[in-house]
Formats: structure tokens, C-alpha cells, sequence
């Protein structure tokens, strides 16, 4: 039980609410009423929670895991499903809906072509540098647009690229993943196709190939916030 | 026959294409027109460019005549420049290159000839349209997928959880002293206490200059307030007049006194302000 | 929504039931699905909504009422219920749940180390201004630090100093002193009772090389330090 999550790994900070329950005198509560509470847990958060959170807010010894699993089969085919967000989990209505929920659409800001085309880049080739974002453009990338998709939380930085210049690389975020009803960056539609067809290939244009346009590369190095931790939750395998 | 997009000029208005009322044309030719009529802004560089004219020979990108492309590129920027549009650059690096390209891929190859064939360039050429077009069409079914606040919802009410928080901070007086020795200590290695001889301090141009402004009635450069004996050594010079010169905007602030200089890095003068 | 893309680009889940349903000609949803509608309906509403307002999102035909009471019944002894709010209707928390909804969390936290140093600077000094405390530490200190130290209540700002620019001074307080179980800031050791207690190893600073800068009425000299070259004094934190 529990497999998923030795004590070690709970965040040393965090003791929920009944920390004076001991789990040797008290047996963990069913899992009929684990999960119950992680369906109230859940369904309070607007925000995807990882089965960490979810087992931070349960009593000891449960198994959140295990409980979100049977959780998902229970929801599925209702109004309101249970959706894995790479490695959290949400409540979101079904996508077939759609059209009982013009009341609730919240408008938003219609991103550029460039702008969307860079973000299917940086979801394809994660973790991608701005000059292989150029390279398949053909066009410098503003800095606005990743900016605009930074600001979106769609995109972050990923770790640097361990070549020279050290240049940092973009990645997709969970709240991308969330926002357009992704459980991982491995489901993108049309990814095994892509890859098969060599078409993700980052292949360098070799000396007297394609002219590189523009100045690219420049500004890699001063992209700083080098030390954002780059965990691998969201990067292409 | 290469076909040739037709360009508008940016700056001028373009003048009214005669053959759009002339002959009538079909639904299909018209649309490819339309496709092209555009100004070169319209474009998001060279690539884009190209990738566009490719849709003109309706193959499939694979099979697509990079020879063809090269003419029509060629075409397009010959045009561009009867109508005197400024090209960005990038749109001419890429001309001269694919001017190159096809006069390699004309001839004979040159079994000297080092680095990439003719035709190693032009696969690679229709590897990144391929792959633009490839990323064009990701992104048009990314964008319609059922997304989150359009198609599929959060939770409208979600319930918030309090949370009662205490921090407790692990601090001992024993951090503290440690913290404090260290300092300390730190002293015997940093000289962070310098030569007082060589300063300056405010207090004592304040104490100066209040006394010495009863007897300057006019205006006075703020040099003459400076201390005996310390205009040589430019280091005292320097302490003496930065100190004399806070002393005069303090009391300034005051009301004590009135500064002014007369244009930039000009001498400043100062004077007991008028009773 | 979809409508910027062709229609090829469309997933093939969306549009299977269309909004212009005619209701003479196209008989309503089953009953199931109609709870599936309120249920996303009443998930995503913001508020609580009567069966009126959800009739008039569902398709043309449909039994708001009989659909509440089905989904309601499906809930019974869930971990979220559909409840009864006056004459609407809405999702809770089921109640013998609500203890999951808080979330009691002791942190423990080390002081960083220049809080540390800046504290310690403050109960040795005090009332010290921020220059005082900079001259000390050799470095800047920075606006968070204390902030942080007067949020944890050991630090509050005391008198401004009668001087040229009327700096602010810091002070300890009560709680610092609770804390650390001294009567009062006189109680800490001096240097010498450091030495001896074994925390300052080296030999005692030579005479004059350390300025006495802190007894009354000579600190002012100290306040300005623009003969100080600035580098020899501000590394950079």
C-alpha cells in the first residue's frame, strides 16, 4: 500500500490536518472512502492537483493513487470526467459538451500565427532551442511571441542545452497540457506520424545549404534564469 | 509556365490590375490568384514565401520541383523589384541562394566540387518546407482541439481551502552568535576600516560651512569653503569637496543658504539666502 | 471556436449533437444523457442554478427537474453532493468531508544566512540603521531580508536617527527576546564571552582596526559611506 510514496518523498514542510493520527494505531479508511475523499478533494480545485497533493490532504496511509484510478473509470462517459494532466489530475466537462457551454466561454486574446505556430514547435520538438525555432520558421522569432506564450504559462524554459553557448531550450507547460485536454506531451495528435516521417528531426543545414537568414543564436546565451529546475515531466522522450 | 504572384506595393496604392475586369476567369484561378495577392509584409520571410509559391504546382511537397520553386522565387522577386518594393534582406540572401542552387542543379555536376551536391541542397530545401508545412498543420489541429474555457470547463465554483499555516523558524541563539562571531572575525581579514586621516566627513563641512556663510554675503564658489590643506592630495580634495558639497544642499534644504550653478560642470556658487 | 480552421482540422469529437435541434422534429436526449448536460452545466456554473436557468441551457425537450433528480440520486453518499441551495441547485462538499477542505501546515524554516547575519547584527547594535548594518556585513542588504525579519516579528523599526537624511534605525522585539530566552539584548555575549565559549577561534582584531563606529553620537560619521570605495565593500549578494 502506499507504494507510490514513501515518507521521504512527502514534502518535509507539509503536515496535513490530522498529523496526530498515527498510522500504526489507525487503519487507513476504506477505499470506497478514499475515494470519496479525493472526488471532494478534486472536485474543490480548479487547478489540476498531482497525486502528491492529493495524498498530502488525505488521513495517512491512504493510497491516492489508486484511489484517482478508480475514481476515472467511475467518471467516464459522464457530463464531468476525471483528466489526467501529465502527472496531475482535474475535473474538466466533456469535450462533447462543448455546446451547452457558450455561456461560460471566456473570451480570449486570438494568438498570432506566428505565435501559435512557434507554441506547435516548442510542443513537437520540446525541448527546443530559439534558434531551432528559427530554423523551422525560416524567421527570426520576437521576442514578444515567446514572451506572449511564457506569459500564457503555456511555455517555460527547460534546462540548457549542453552545447556550446549553452542555449536554453523552451518547453510545454501542464497548464498547456490542461488547456487543450492533453494527459501528456506524447499525445499530441499526429506526433508518432510526424516523428516517423522524420519531419520532428532537428537536422542542421550542413555548410553551403539554406542560407541562415537572420541572426539567430545571438541571443541564446543571455536568455538567463538559468537555474529554473527542469524537471523532465513534460519533455519529449 | 512559372506562375508569378502579383505584388502590391506597399507604399503607393497599386494601380488597378487591368486583367481582374478583362477576361473572365475561373473560380479556381481566381482563388490561386487571390492566394497571391499579397503584399510581401503579408509574408513571414523567405521560407513562408516559398512555401507558398510550392502550392501553386499542386504536388505534394515530396515531389515538389525545387527548380520550379527556384524560377518562381526568382520571378517573384524580379517583380517585386519593377514595382520598387523594398525587400527585406533576407528575401535577397535567400534569392542569391536559390539563384546559385539552380545554376548548380542546371549543370553538369563538378566531380571536384566539394561540400553538399545540388541535390543534397534542394532535398533539404524541400525537407524544411515539408516540415514547416508539417508544424502549419500541428498547430491548425492543436488550435482545434476542445480547449479548456471554449470547449471543455473548470469547476465555476471551486471551494477554497483554508489553510491554517504557522511557520516556525529554526533559529537558535546559538545561529545567532555564530553569525555575529563570524562577522567578526571576518573583520581581521578585510580591512573594512580605513584611514580617517584622508576624510572628510559631513559633520565637520557642516560645522565649516556654517560658520564661514555669515561672512560670504555674495556669491561664492563652493571651492573657496573647502578646509585649509586639503586642495593638494586629490584624495582629500575629493572626500572634502563631496562632504562641503552635501554640507551646502543640506543647508539648502534647511533654508540656510541658496546654491546655483550656471549651466552643466559650471563652478557652484553659494550664498546666505536674503533674510 | 473551431471556425479560424477547415473543417478537415476538426477532432472528431465535437458538434454530435447540434444546438439548432429542431424540438418538433428531433425528439430530446435520453434521460441519461440529459443528466450528463446538468451535470456539466451545474460543474462549471459559477453559481447555484435553478431549474429554469437549466432548462434553458439543455436542448429544447428536455426535463430539467427529472434529470436534477436522477443526477442528485447518483450522487447520494458521493464525496460531492448536489444539494439544494433555495430554489437552485449546485454542487458541495459532502459535509462529513469538510475537514479536507483545510489544510493545517507547520513549516519549519532555517533562516537564510543573511537574515541570520542581519539579525544578529540588529540585537548586537541596536538601534542600527541599514547603512550600519551594511558597513558590518560588507554587503548589501537587502530590502527582503529585513522585511522579512519584521514580518517574523523579531525585528521592528525603531526611532529615526536625529541625523542627515533621518535614516530609520532597527530595533529587536519582545518576541525576539522570547524567543531566544533573553531577558533583554544585553544579555547576548560579547565578543569576548564568544571567544571563550570557543565560536571567534582567532585572535582578537588589532586595536583601531576596527572602528568603534556604534556608541552614541559618532555613528553619524559612519552614515554616509560614499568615501568608502564602493567595491571594496559590496560584494554582490
Amino acid at each position: 500500500m502506499n507504494s507510490d510514496f514513501d515518507s521521504t518523498d512527502l514534502p518535509e514542510t507539509a503536515q496535513e490536518s490530522a498529523p496526530e493520527t498515527d498510522p500504526q494505531r489507525f487503519p487507513p479508511p476504506p477505499l470506497a472512502e478514499q475515494e470519496r475523499m479525493v472526488e471532494a478533494v478534486l472536485f474543490a480545485s480548479a487547478q489540476p492537483m498531482s497525486l502528491r497533493e492529493i495524498a498530502a490532504r488525505l488521513p495517512m496511509g491512504c493510497d491516492a493513487a489508486e484511489a484517482v484510478q478508480a475514481l476515472r473509470s467511475r467518471y467516464e462517459g459522464r457530463g464531468v470526467q476525471l483528466t489526467r494532466v501529465g502527472d496531475a489530475w482535474a475535473f474538466r466537462t466533456a469535450g462533447d459538451l462543448a455546446f451547452l457551454m457558450q455561456e461560460s466561454v471566456v473570451e480570449t486574446r486570438r494568438l498570432s500565427r506566428a505565435a501559435t505556430e512557434t507554441l506547435a514547435i516548442i510542443a513537437y520538438h520540446q525541448p527546443v532551442t530559439r534558434t531551432e525555432i528559427e530554423e523551422i520558421r525560416g524567421v527570426a522569432v520576437s521576442r514578444g511571441t515567446l514572451d506572449q506564450l511564457i506569459e500564457m504559462e503555456w511555455v517555460r524554459i527547460g534546462r540548457r542545452r549542453q552545447t556550446p553557448g549553452r542555449p536554453v531550450t523552451f518547453v510545454v507547460t501542464e497548464t498547456f497540457l490542461d488547456h487543450f485536454g492533453l494527459e501528456s506531451a506524447r499525445d499530441l495528435p499526429g506526433l508518432a506520424e510526424l516523428r516517423a516521417a522524420g519531419l520532428l528531426e532537428s537536422r542542421p543545414p550542413g555548410e553551403g545549404m539554406v542560407p541562415n537568414m537572420f541572426e539567430a543564436g545571438q541571443d541564446e546565451a543571455d536568455d538567463g534564469d538559468s537555474d529554473i529546475p527542469a524537471d523532465d515531466l513534460f519533455e519529449s522522450e | 509556365m512559372t506562375k508569378v504572384p502579383y505584388l502590391t506595393p506597399v507604399p503607393d496604392p497599386a494601380p488597378e490590375p487591368a486583367e481582374q475586369a478583362a477576361a473572365p476567369q475561373s473560380v479556381d484561378e481566381r482563388r490561386a490568384e487571390e492566394v497571391l495577392v499579397v503584399d510581401v509584409s503579408g509574408f513571414e520571410g523567405p521560407l513562408d514565401l516559398l512555401l507558398t509559391l510550392s502550392r501553386t504546382q499542386k504536388v505534394d511537397l515530396m515531389q515538389i520541383s525545387v527548380l520550379e520553386l527556384a524560377d518562381q522565387y526568382l520571378a517573384f522577386v524580379e517583380q517585386a523589384r519593377a514595382l520598387r518594393i523594398e525587400l527585406a534582406a533576407d528575401y535577397l540572401v535567400m534569392a542569391a541562394w536559390l539563384a546559385f542552387l539552380k545554376s548548380r542543379l542546371l549543370l553538369p555536376p563538378d566531380p571536384e566540387a566539394e561540400g553538399p551536391s545540388a541535390e543534397d541542397m534542394a532535398a533539404h530545401l524541400a525537407f524544411q518546407l515539408e516540415r514547416l508545412q508539417a508544424m502549419r498543420e500541428a498547430a491548425a489541429r492543436l488550435m482545434a482541439r476542445d480547449r479548456l474555457g471554449q470547449d471543455r470547463f473548470v469547476r465555476g465554483a471551486p471551494e477554497t481551502v483554508t489553510r491554517a499555516r504557522q511557520v516556525s523558524w529554526q533559529a537558535g541563539l546559538i545561529d545567532l552568535m555564530r553569525a555575529y562571531a563570524r562577522l567578526r572575525t571576518k573583520d581581521e581579514f578585510r580591512p573594512y576600516a580605513y584611514d580617517r586621516r584622508d576624510v572628510f566627513t559631513m559633520e565637520q563641512a557642516l560645522e565649516r560651512v556654517r560658520g564661514l556663510i555669515g561672512f560670504a554675503g555674495d556669491w561664492t564658489q563652493l571651492a573657496d569653503f573647502l578646509p585649509d590643506g586639503w586642495e593638494s592630495d586629490p584624495r582629500r580634495r575629493r572626500s572634502a569637496t563631496a562632504a562641503t558639497f552635501a554640507a551646502t544642499l543640506e543647508l539648502a534644504r534647511q533654508g540656510a543658504l541658496e546654491l546655483r550653478q550656471t549651466e552643466s560642470f559650471a563652478p557652484i556658487t553659494i550664498r546666505r539666502r536674503p533674510q
